[in-house]
């Protein structure tokens, strides 16, 4: 008994999921509303320091003043970086591996002062650059669940 | 009555990708116990404890209620303080803040980490935003790449800049036992050859997935002389955690929150010309880009010298103002504690008990934490009093 | 207020967190571990400074802030008294077996804490001071439960 | 302790589910009205102390989520993982530390997570959580070990269920308020025995916010400052089978030096109201007797005298206690707020008459392994 042990043991958690369910908020339900009913994006202004950001939310965290002026934008808009993500890993949302490779956008939505994250449906490097017009590509009104995946991905602009 | 607080002692395990021979709070046991030895004082003498980590890379709810047995929190005052990648160094300034108050003399600081016990990247993307960001959030990496790409654009750097700083950091760590990459140097040739993640960081750009645990004792001005020759004495904490929504961080401009906090904690401790009056620094720099650009944001040199800066060698070990003798982030990432071993490294450099990876005369250092939303904590260390 | 607030249907994402985690047992708890899974045996181990007798074994002592050595450990018994319990009546998709189940405490014989762990028969007959054997699992892994549950003893045994 | 108050409250109605707000609006409308409250502006506030839960909010650095909301853009900014008591512990010792004052926010939405998942991380990995432990099995271990020890009955637990639920009535924001009986307790459904639902605090959502400061702040604001006399807190051993549940050393020993702090000596004569965090109906008695209100096992006896009654000798949760309103991390600071709301005598209808000294309580881990302790006072 007094043999040190070699082999040493690992335990694995459970195969469930902790379940949740976020609230979405006022501002961010207007913004998928919008998106479900005219397929544009909407922002809001801070009445301080003027600038839009997209998605909505209550204050203007600078500025700390609440906002309540909704800016209607295009679903248009530029991209500012993106990545052709080539690493595996777990997706959080589904316990599986996320398909790979897909492209993590940052888009400056037209009319926006901050960046919107999406897919870019294109995965090869040599295709993307900074600066390409993007063109968001929604589901059809009637599949749209009120979440991100509304939108399906950003196409460029040919 | 407010006091003037300063760090006695110092421990760290020797940071690896696996530590399957302990299980969490048997590794944070190895790290305080060798703060303890390193400031010649027992548990007993410990009057309150904060720990930090990141929940769900452990998935581990309350840790500071589980670890009490490794931590020596029984029957003691414990509480957990987590931000992120900065969280080591919010820890260190909480444990400041215990001891500033004048409510306890001498207080333990710990930031641990098993990334080994998940999937990193997995875990990271849970700090998104779950209903705007998770769905296409694949990480740190991309929009670090955002911030590598911009910098080069605007300024002309080159990935080999950059692999100088991949350099520096694991070529130091060859002097520190305790690093991850210890024992393992690299070439120049090698990070440029490494595998390419995301435009334009390669694998040798960015930090590595650690197992392991940092502690570091504060003490009040009534005691830190009498327990250790040479306190480090804290002469400033600041910290910025400027942005909330990933998308308002501008990563083409300058980091904010570090300029911001750098600038208060420089106000407060007098420093003028940080690279005549730092003799050392210990940085989050969690990839080689930042090596560049935010010693510009700490007023190392002015924007877009960063490149030249390096090259000059002035970071290396005998430059002008050596960063990172410890290897730095690049060189262990054990995230909880990333950050507090940057804290406690400089401490090490101010008490002198760097041994190979000692700067000769160290009188003052900076130590700065990164993480959450673009975020940046900044604290001063040095041999004289505040 | 301007009345869009009013007039938005608030949202909710359903969703979940769902990564695997692996932990590591450690040298300490592997021993342990490895005895209920080869031996069918619970091992505890004694802090030599205040003489606490710890299951599941420890690699210190959290009181005393001491190793516990190599020389240190001790087999308990599989027998034991129930210190606390409660008769749980709620589902969790955690949970190994299905309600009604109890949770107890149980100091194991020659141990000076308790272990937690689960008693399914005989509810009615589960008080504090009964007196309980662990039952193994037939198909051991290595994990804690390599013992299945505990079951009361009767009287008579 | 030198001169430091708390100068401004406030906190949301709890409820069972808030739907239409996230973290962040639940934040920002308790930081707009904390600042209300005090009559203080943003500038005033040097540094802001959150306090969040990855688990329970779904999301790695949960503080993110939120810190604009509580003006802290440009300030320095720190997060306690843990009971609300604990961040507003850290928020009075930067006061203490020079600062002039700190506001501390915390935000709970019970609703949104699956408790069971989420209490169950808090046991150990290796040896308990494989057996599906949560945090209401492991109080009703508690409670079995309490009233076995003491001969205590689930009809004499029944009664703090009926007076908090009672108190509740008069707290607008209390989220369960009810006339029950005994019998209505005894009869409720069984979750865990001892434990029936009635023994139980419902899961809330909510947010509370508190601003902190020093003698100059507190001379600016328009409340009058409620003193903080005292702060401390402690931990037990993690493993419930390591511990004695009966007897919470770790509120005994905070309670003690906070007495010290506070220069109190007999603590039932020189308090006269307690809020603690009695997340199950047997932690009120278990918890005041840890506090040194009475002898061990006699903590039932308090509520059967009447003592811990509305109108009684020593009133315990006037606001109808976490029993009636349980936003967790939130909770402490809820209690936190009462005791302020109390000494200022702005309670209402539950008001305590001429209180003057009050203590409040917050708890961490399961069963409560750590316990905060903060004993404030009026002019």
């Amino acid at each position: 008994m007094s043999q040190k042990s070699v082999e040493l043991l690992t335990i694995t958690s459970a195969p469930i999921g902790m379940p949740y369910q976020w609230s979405v908020g006022i501002y961010g339900s207007r913004f998928f509303e919008e998106i479900r009913k005219t397929q544009r994006f909407v922002g809001i202004r801070c009445p301080q320091c003027g600038k839009v950001r997209v998605p909505p939310r209550r204050i203007c965290g600078e500025c700390f003043c609440e906002m309540d002026e909704l800016v209607y934008l295009p679903s248009a808009g530029t991209i500012v970086a993106f990545s052709v993500v080539n690493y595996p890993f777990l997706d959080p949302s589904t316990g599986k591996k996320r398909p790979i490779p897909y492209t993590y956008g940052y888009i400056q939505i037209d009319g926006a002062d901050n960046i919107f994250s999406h897919i870019i449906n294109e995965t090869d490097a040599d295709k993307i650059r900074v600066g390409m017009r993007v063109q968001a590509v929604f589901k059809k009104p009637e599949e749209m669940q009120g979440n991100i995946e509304d939108i399906r991905y950003f196409d460029i602009i040919k | 009555m407010a006091k003037r607080v300063a760090i006695i002692g110092t421990g760290q395990t020797h940071h690896r990708s696996h530590r399957l021979d302990v299980n969490g709070r048997e590794m944070i046991y190895e790290a305080v116990n060798r703060a303890l030895d390193d400031s010649g004082l027992t548990i007993a003498d410990i009057d309150a404890i904060v720990i930090g980590n990141m929940d769900h890379f452990e998935s581990i709810n309350y840790v500071d209620a589980w670890s009490v047995e490794g931590s020596g929190g029984v029957m003691k005052p414990i509480m957990k303080v987590t931000t992120g990648g900065t969280t080591g160094t919010s820890v260190a300034i909480a444990a400041y803040y215990h001891v500033a108050s004048g409510m306890f003399d001498k207080v333990l600081a710990i930031g641990w980490e098993k990334n080994s016990e998940s999937d990193t990247t997995g875990a990271i993307v849970t700090c998104s935003d779950p209903v705007w960001d998770r769905y296409s959030y694949s990480g740190a990496i991309p929009s670090l790449a955002t911030e590598a790409s911009a910098y080069m654009e605007k300024y002309g750097a080159t990935p080999e800049d950059a692999a100088y700083v991949a350099l520096r950091e694991r070529t130091h760590a060859q002097n520190n036992p305790y690093a991850h990459m210890y024992g393992r140097p690299i070439t120049l040739q090698d990070v440029m050859d490494s595998p390419m993640l995301a435009y334009p960081i390669r694998l040798l750009d960015i930090c590595p997935r650690t197992d392991g645990a940092a502690a570091v004792i504060f003490a009040s001005e009534d005691v830190a002389e009498k327990l250790t020759p040479q306190p480090a004495w804290i002469q400033a904490a600041s910290v910025r955690h400027t942005f909330t929504w990933f998308g308002d961080v501008d990563q083409r401009s300058g980091l904010q929150s570090l300029q911001r906090a750098s600038q208060e904690a420089y106000r407060i401790a007098g420093i003028k010309n940080p690279v005549d009056d730092f003799d050392v620094a210990e940085l989050y720099l969690p990839y080689s880009y930042a090596g560049l650009k935010w010693i510009e944001a700490l007023g190392f040199c002015e924007p877009g010298e960063g490149p030249q800066f390096i090259r000059d060698g002035h970071t290396n070990m005998g430059g002008k103002i050596p960063v990172n003798p410890s290897g730095g982030v690049m060189s262990t990432n054990c995230i909880g504690a990333t950050a507090l071993l940057r804290v406690a490294e400089a401490a090490i450099q101010v008490m002198g008990k760097g041994e190979a990876r000692q700067v000769p005369d160290v009188n003052r250092a900076l130590a700065t934490g990164f993480g959450g939303c673009w975020w940046s904590d900044v604290m001063i260390l040095g041999k004289e009093k505040p | 207020m301007s009345d869009w607030r009013d007039q938005t249907e608030p949202l909710v994402l359903k969703g979940q967190i769902k990564l695997p985690y692996t932990w590591s047992v450690g040298e300490t708890g592997s021993r342990f571990l490895i005895a209920l899974r080869d031996e069918q045996k619970i091992l505890g181990n004694r802090c030599s400074n205040c003489d606490k007798v710890y299951v599941p074994p420890r690699k210190n002592c959290g009181f005393c802030f001491k190793e516990i050595g190599e020389n240190d450990w001790v087999e308990l018994g599989t027998e034991g008294i129930v210190k606390s319990y409660t008769v749980v009546h709620f589902e969790s998709p955690l949970q190994p077996i299905k309600p009604p189940f109890a949770y107890a405490l149980i100091q194991l014989d020659g141990a000076d804490v308790s272990l937690m762990h689960l008693i399914k028969d005989n509810l009615d007959r589960l008080e504090n001071g009964a007196r309980v054997k662990a039952k193994f699992a037939d198909n051991r892994k290595g994990d804690i439960l390599d013992i299945e549950r505990f079951e009361i003893i009767r009287e008579e045994e | 302790m030198e001169d430091i108050a708390i100068v401004g409250v406030a906190q949301t109605k709890y409820e069972a589910r808030k739907y239409k707000e996230t973290y962040y609006d639940m934040i920002y409308e308790v930081t707009k009205a904390a600042l209300k409250d005090s009559g203080l502006s943003l500038e005033d506030i040097d540094n802001v102390i959150t306090v969040s839960n990855d688990f329970f909010d779904g999301r790695t650095i949960s503080s993110m989520a939120i810190g604009e909301a509580a003006g802290a853009h440009d300030k320095n900014i720190s997060t306690v993982e843990g009971d609300g008591s604990f961040g507003a512990f850290y928020g009075a010792m930067r006061v203490l530390a020079g600062y002039r004052s700190t506001l501390v926010v915390a935000h709970g939405k019970g609703s949104e997570g699956d408790p069971r998942f989420i209490t169950n991380a808090m046991f150990d990995p290796v040896y308990q959580r494989p057996l599906g432990i949560e945090a209401i099995s492991a109080a009703a271990l508690q409670a079995n070990t309490y009233m076995t020890r003491y001969g205590i009955s689930e009809r004499q637990l029944a009664q703090i269920s009926v007076k908090n639920l009672g108190n509740a009535k008069y707290n607008p924001n209390a989220h369960l308020a009810m006339d029950i009986t005994v019998e209505d307790v005894i009869n409720s459904p069984k979750v865990a025995t001892p434990l029936k639902e009635l023994d139980c605090s419902p899961v809330s959502d909510g947010a509370a916010a508190i601003i902190i400061a020093n003698a100059e702040i507190a001379q600016k604001a328009k409340q009058p400052p409620i003193w903080i006399k005292a702060i401390t807190h402690c931990s037990e051993a993690y493993f419930l089978g390591d511990r004695d549940l009966a007897v919470p050393k770790a509120l005994q020993d905070a309670a003690q030096r906070a007495y010290k702090m506070a220069g109190i000596q007999d603590p039932r004569q020189e308090i006269d109201l307690v809020e603690l965090y009695d997340a199950f109906s047997y932690m009120e008695p278990l918890w005041l007797e840890g506090m040194g209100f009475c002898a061990p096992g006699e903590g039932v006896k308090l509520t059967e005298q009447g003592v811990t009654a509305l109108g009684g000798e020593l009133p315990v949760n006037p606001s109808g206690g976490v029993l009636s309103s349980h936003a967790i991390l939130v909770a402490g600071l809820a209690r936190i707020i009462e005791a302020t709301l109390q000494l200022r005598g702005q309670a209402g209808k539950r008001q305590v008459k001429s209180a003057r000294t009050a203590l409040a309580h917050g708890i961490n881990g399961a069963c409560g392994q750590s316990h905060c302790v903060w004993i404030l006072g009026g002019a």
